[in-house]
């Protein structure tokens, strides 16, 4: 790509059509992306932004409509044409091979080969080159390191790296920074300005707003599948794209607390784990939420683990309102009154196959039975009210979860949590992927909870939901907490000063 | 309203899927309808239904195994040595239904064995079942020192001969086994969980299920059918053989992936076995009537399993 | 497989009295025993047979099943010969894949005793056998009289691809087309076993009305057909079939099976070890000894099942 | 840094995990040693790495098919037929090497037809392969009759009984063959996609792979290895007989688990199916030596599976 072609219409959509079985998902849509152009792709929930980008993926086929690329209409059929027609997608549902390396990850499909044939693979190339761009956004992970392995922020950065290496003409990203921290992001924006400006176009969608007016230049809004607005972002703010998105207006964001905060719910004391955290202690009273934050890797989630027993700390003590309990699974966990709602939903959080009311009565199914024999209406009911409760938008609560869009996959988790009804909540980025009224909905429901008497541990990689929902905040740098911020207190340098280990605190 | 409508005429995909496998039934049944006038008979659906009881009700638990995406490859030797213990029991104690607990018994003790080792050692179902059966068979032949042990007792085999009003009784067992099952797997918990575990066995752990007890009753309930399709096989054979069910655990595996439970778990269903054990046993059945000579019997068998499935893909293209 | 030229394989090859034959004083003799299959109440009977025998004589036996399968077989001789045995009994699986076994022993300076099938190549001191084609012959004629030459007859084969099976088949088919009345109206495999045999039996019964006869090549099967038809409750059909197992002899003698081609599995084993030790000790055999075989019917079952006891 | 120590001590652990089911069968050769002199000489091992080859050969196909997720069970049949066609067409056409192109190449033909209805259309391998192994082996029996078919030609029975110096030739053809798929797994891009088609066949659909023909690749190749081995299965024994072959694929299977392959795919490799298939092939041959009478020899082999695959995992606590 040339900078001459600047400003030139790269892919151009027009009357997209789109249907899963009697569901018009996308109506008509049209899209227009120019080279060296950051195009905003926003839209609640269920609107149909990654449905109309895996359309030009190739992992979709589009009913009716017209794709152009630079002028010329062109056919995609598989993920292969696309590749070949220039456009690569970081997904937003992680699309990576856990058994092999970061390396092979990023080079699944354009292996390098040794010399000039075309069977003999050349791993030393894919190890520099993959070395290089970890580098560049300052990484420190081994590029022959397993997948499996890295926490969901790194995998997350292993999906970004794969399309950038790609050479593309047209790069989607598809919520890229869901799971990353402000510095993360900070360096993609480096690197997207350094590709803007070497022509390529870029369909950039998230649920962070601020981000958006950050990076993007032009934004189109879709509602319910259909365009609702298209312009320069000049033109927009963030209320204005709210009220697009969504067709209203948002009240107050976060909630406002006023709490008294009870007696210990949750203590930890000294807990130690391998290569995951050191020393770790920390309280957690009843009507209280408190944040933890870290950059990648830092171990929260490692934490959040071992509190909810699926796994063990080598040392330390754990104490739930005053008694210490060895807590040996997540059903010993559950048994008393914790909930943890994991970050990596795929993997961890969902049975894909399995309607949207299963999956959300599976954490207590025992209270929906009577000897063993399932009660049906109650589960109903139930699912049904913690639907409309968390705004999740499903054609029916039977059809398989895999079927909803991300953030309504991350919403049934969550009712899946809130029916146990726990005494204590942990959270793993409980918002990834959750569009700004829903985000809202929740973060405004947690804090009732915690009016309630429970007791709330947010741990998540977003600074603001951080600053924005807790009333104490703990940071965690290399398995460590090397801080604890009152709300006041806090403020986005001071946690980002800590958590890059800049700063330990005296406590 | 829409979504309504969406949720029906879906809900009659899923059906003309679930389904798919039974048309084909139907029409390698009226196939054989065509071909000879003894095949549309009710002495011979009867035929097939008690042929189908023995397997049917292996599969069944083969099913729920499956569906957590294991697998128990242990179940024909179990229909071995069940047998044998019952029968042997029997004649040692003199007592029928000793030797009937004596065989249910086995079959479960063997299940829970298999159940505990793939759920709280975490190993490999395929080779702990496959070493399971090894080691077996090995002790059905050294209990039995290899020969078979006559059955006299005309209450054990009426479990296998006997019948109930026109119905023998073997198939009132199989249907009963699978009415027990449907309930289980769609109205009960045990049930949700066999899917989950299968859909996602992570997700169901940290749902804060207890997993590891889940499939050790799984792997009880195959062991546990087994035995009682032993029992079965040895009252309708008036003997057990040492040699008794060797090879069922391919046959029983074969009908529940016909009929539409995936390998890989979490999705699937009795019903649609019992329509799997239903089509190989009209095949079997029906090559016999026409008498096709063996040699080309097992070419027509693998053509027509074939074609069945080719055909179950295509009515059901979504799944793609 | 061609059973009844014994002299090509067995006639000329007995080294007698070589050196390696004798064993050194003191040393407990080792016999190796190869047998076909234990998945079968007639072969269980023969390895029976055969370690009674060897317990009688003081003599080792080491025995390694092939569980119908050559390669088996094969490995399970290798495997004898790695352990320096004295004499090997070779139950062949079939008579044209176990050449390279026998030739493995010959190699080694191990003789090489046949029971049952020939072998077609190799050398072999001495040959037990049995003749299945003349079995089958005998079986097919012994029908067509108790039919009075005229009759449907439904015959279930053994395993297809084994050479019993296929012998007896063909055997069984030469003896029926003397009587040209008696017509063979089904023909199915049952794989040599009960359970299978009772559903195949079951189904022909659907398909066919009347039926006289059932020949079975083997006793499982035909106590499997007895069974399918006895619950059917069809009366007047004569069974006849191979072996001779104490369970088909009691059913003779019950008057369901009207006869078996009785081969006395446990003198068939007895009679092997006999022979191997005549061999070890450098005796002379003949090329080929005939296994006492005899058609068994409701006259002679008495007898047969006191020769089977002892 | 501390991710460098991090990794590396992740490669000692991988080694350590790789090598556990190798420290099983040295440990139980020593036994075998300790209990009999007739165990560890050249000429015993020797003879368990010959009887090894033909199951070797058919385990790395089957390897390769299971690190893509999938399953062959045909593998056995394919030994019958091609068998019975290198042997036919030798003797019909007089020319050895014809033959032996012959059963190379309706090996092929069958992966071939196996990879094509499952990677094109969606089939699941282990109804495809079940059904095409009922099949193929009626074909075998159709084409011989039932009948063996004797094979003289110095030429082929060198393949299976012939040496090279002191070492028989079919264990240099396992050797090759290991050799040569242990380099396409480790060095070549077709390696990789099999590794990657087993750990995620959607991610590498969607980075642009063409994963269907990788997989009818992985098929074409088990049946094509599953037709030497049957080459040298009938060269070994002078015929080709029409049942030969019946049960291998279980064995191969079994070998493949044993060596730490996941039947979900995605992980492991040859090297270990060679240690799986040593470890099964040295209990037979161990078991002979030291005389297990046969009726305990299965119930001894199964036990010291599990104990194998117990162990493994205890070494191996991470997987969990
Ligand atoms: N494979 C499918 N089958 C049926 N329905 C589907 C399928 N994929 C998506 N949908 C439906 O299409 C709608 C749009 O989904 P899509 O994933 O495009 O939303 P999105 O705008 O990306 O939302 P999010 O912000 O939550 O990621 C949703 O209602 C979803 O349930
Ligand atoms: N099973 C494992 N084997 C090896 N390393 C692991 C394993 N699980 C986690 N780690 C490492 O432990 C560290 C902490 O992981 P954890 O998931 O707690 O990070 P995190 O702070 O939650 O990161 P993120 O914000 O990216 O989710 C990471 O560096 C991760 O790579
Ligand atoms: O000769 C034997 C017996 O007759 C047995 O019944 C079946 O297998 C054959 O090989
Ligand atoms: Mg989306
Ligand atoms: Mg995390």
């Amino acid at each position: 790509m040339n900078e001459q072609n600047q400003g030139s219409t790269l892919l151009k959509l027009s009357g997209i059509n789109k249907r899963f079985g009697a569901n018009q998902i996308l109506h008509s849509v049209d899209f227009t992306l120019e080279a060296g152009q950051v195009h905003a792709l926003m839209g609640a929930n269920g609107a149909g932004k990654s449905t109309l980008m895996k359309i030009i993926a190739g992992e979709y086929t589009l009913d009716s409509g017209r794709i152009e690329l630079e002028g010329k209409e062109i056919e995609i059929h598989n993920p292969a044409q696309a590749k070949r027609h220039g456009i690569s997608v970081i997904h937003q549902e992680l699309n990576l091979v856990p058994e092999m390396t970061i390396a092979d990850n990023v080079f699944l499909g354009k292996e390098a080969a040794i010399g000039k044939s075309n069977f003999l693979l050349s791993r030393v190339k894919a190890l520099t080159l993959t070395k290089q761009l970890l580098d560049r956004f300052g990484i420190g992970l081994d590029p022959s390191q397993k997948i499996k392995h890295l926490s969901l922020g790194h995998q997350q950065l292993v999906e970004i790296l794969k399309a950038l290496s790609d050479d593309s003409k047209v790069l989607v990203m598809d919520e890229p920074t869901a799971t990353l921290t402000s510095g993360e992001t900070e360096r993609l924006f480096a690197v997207i300005r350094s590709l803007r400006s070497k022509g390529i176009g870029i369909v950039y969608i998230s649920h962070r707003l601020d981000e958006i007016q950050e990076i993007c230049d032009h934004v189109t809004i879709l509602k319910d599948g259909k365009m609702t607005a298209e312009g320069p972002i000049g033109e927009f703010n963030n209320d204005t794209i709210i009220e697009r998105m969504v067709g209203r207006n948002l009240g107050n964001y976060y909630p406002e607390s006023t709490r008294q905060f009870g007696n210990p719910l949750l203590e930890l004391r000294q807990v130690q784990k391998q290569g995951a955290l050191q020393d770790v202690s920390l309280t957690l009273r009843a009507g209280e939420i408190v944040g933890i934050f870290g950059l990648l890797g830092a171990g929260q989630s490692d934490l959040m683990r071992v509190i909810f027993g699926a796994e063990r700390p080598d040392s330390g003590q754990i104490r739930i309102e005053d008694r210490e309990v060895r807590i040996g699974s997540p059903a010993a966990a559950k048994q008393l009154g914790i909930a943890l709602v994991t970050e990596n939903r795929k993997e961890e959080g969902l049975v894909l196959e399995m309607g949207s009311d299963q999956n959300m009565v599976l954490a207590s199914m025992k209270q929906f039975s009577r000897y063993g024999v399932k009660a049906a209406d109650r589960i109903q009911k139930t699912a049904s009210a913690h639907v409309e409760k968390l705004g999740i938008k499903l054609p029916s609560l039977k059809d398989p979860v895999k079927q909803l869009s991300g953030g309504n996959q991350q919403k049934v988790i969550l009712g899946k949590w809130l029916i146990t009804s726990p005494q204590v909540i942990l959270l793993s980025e409980p918002t990834r992927g959750v569009d700004v009224g829903a985000r809202s909905e929740i973060y405004h429901i947690l804090s009732g909870l915690a009016d309630e008497g429970k007791g709330i541990i947010v741990a998540s990689s977003d600074v603001d939901e951080v600053l924005g929902m807790s009333d104490r905040i703990l940071v965690m740098f290399q398995g460590k907490i090397v801080a604890e911020l009152e709300k006041r207190q806090a403020s986005e340098d001071l946690l980002m000063e800590f958590a890059s280990g800049a700063a330990v605190q005296t406590r | 309203m829409n979504q309504v409508q969406m949720a029906r005429s879906q809900n009659a995909l899923n059906l003309f899927q679930q389904y798919g496998m039974f048309l084909i039934l139907i029409v390698v049944c009226t196939i054989f309808t065509l071909l000879t006038p003894n095949f549309l008979t009710t002495s011979n659906m009867i035929n097939i239904f008690r042929q189908a009881s023995v397997i049917g009700i292996i599969a069944v638990g083969q099913s729920l195994v499956i569906l957590t995406a294991g697998i128990d490859l242990s179940v024909g030797s179990i229909v071995g040595f069940s047998g044998a213990i019952s029968a042997g029991v029997m004649l040692n104690t003199g007592n029928v239904y000793l030797g009937i607990a004596a065989g249910l018994g086995a079959g479960l003790v063997i299940g829970l064995f298999n159940g505990i080792l793939i759920a709280k050692l975490k190993l490999t179902p395929f080779i702990v079942t496959l070493a399971s059966m090894t080691l077996i068979s090995g002790l059905t032949l050294i209990y039995t020192k290899g020969n078979p042990i006559i059955v006299k007792n005309t209450v054990y085999k009426f479990i296998g001969q006997g019948y109930v009003g026109p119905i023998p009784f073997p198939i009132i067992l199989l249907l009963v086994v699978y009415g027990i099952f449907f309930f289980i797997l769609r109205k009960t918990i045990h049930g949700q969980y066999i899917y989950s575990i299968g859909g996602n066995e992570k997700a169901t752990m940290l749902a804060g299920v207890n997993v590891d007890l889940h499939k050790i009753i799984v792997y009880a309930t195959s062991g546990l059918l087994s035995g009682l399709a032993a029992i079965i096989l040895s009252a309708r054979l008036s003997a057990a053989t040492p040699v008794a069910g060797t090879g069922y655990e391919l046959d029983a595996i074969a009908a529940v992936i016909l009929g539409g439970t995936s390998l890989f778990g979490g999705k699937g269903g009795v019903v649609g076995t019992l329509v799997g054990v239903l089509l190989l046993g009209v095949l079997t059945t029906g090559m016999n009537l026409v008498n096709i000579s063996p040699f080309y019997q097992n070419v027509a068998k693998g053509i027509i399993v074939l074609v069945a499935v080719i055909i179950d893909r295509l009515i059901n293209k979504e799944k793609k | 497989g061609n059973t009844k030229d014994n002299n090509t394989t067995a006639g000329s090859s007995t080294p007698q009295g070589s050196p390696q034959s004798s064993p050194q004083a003191g040393k407990k003799l080792k016999i190796g025993y190869a047998i076909n299959t234990l998945n079968n109440p007639f072969f269980v009977a023969v390895k029976e047979g055969a370690e009674k025998e060897a317990a009688k004589q003081g003599v080792d036996i080491a025995i390694v099943n092939a569980n119908d399968d050559l390669s088996v077989q094969l490995s399970g001789v290798e495997d004898l010969i790695q352990q320096k045995i004295d004499v090997l009994i070779l139950d062949p699986v079939d008579s044209q894949g176990t050449v390279p076994a026998v030739e493995a022993a010959n190699k080694a300076g191990i003789k090489v005793i046949t029971t049952g099938r020939q072998v077609d190549g190799g050398s072999i001191v001495t040959h037990l056998g049995y003749n299945e084609i003349k079995h089958g012959v005998t079986a097919g004629e012994f029908l067509a009289k108790q039919l009075n030459g005229k009759g449907n007859v439904v015959e279930l084969q053994g395993i297809m691809g084994t050479n019993v099976a296929q012998d007896r088949s063909k055997g069984f088919n030469e003896g029926v087309a003397k009587s040209p009345d008696v017509k063979v109206i089904a023909t199915q495999s049952a794989d040599f076993d009960r359970a299978k045999a009772l559903t195949v039996m079951e189904n022909i019964l659907q398909a066919q009305p009347k039926i006289d006869g059932v020949y079975a090549a083997n006793d499982e099967m035909a106590l499997g057909a007895l069974q399918a038809i006895q619950a059917a409750n069809r009366t007047g059909i004569t069974i006849v079939s191979n072996d001779g197992t104490m369970d088909a002899l009691q059913a003779i003698k019950a008057g369901d099976i009207a006869g078996t081609m009785g081969i006395y599995p446990n003198q068939y084993g007895q009679k092997a070890i006999q022979i191997a030790l005549d061999v070890v000790k450098g005796q002379s055999v003949e090329t080929t000894i005939e296994l006492p075989s005899i058609f068994v019917s409701k006259d002679n079952v008495e007898d047969a099942i006191k020769e089977s006891q002892n």
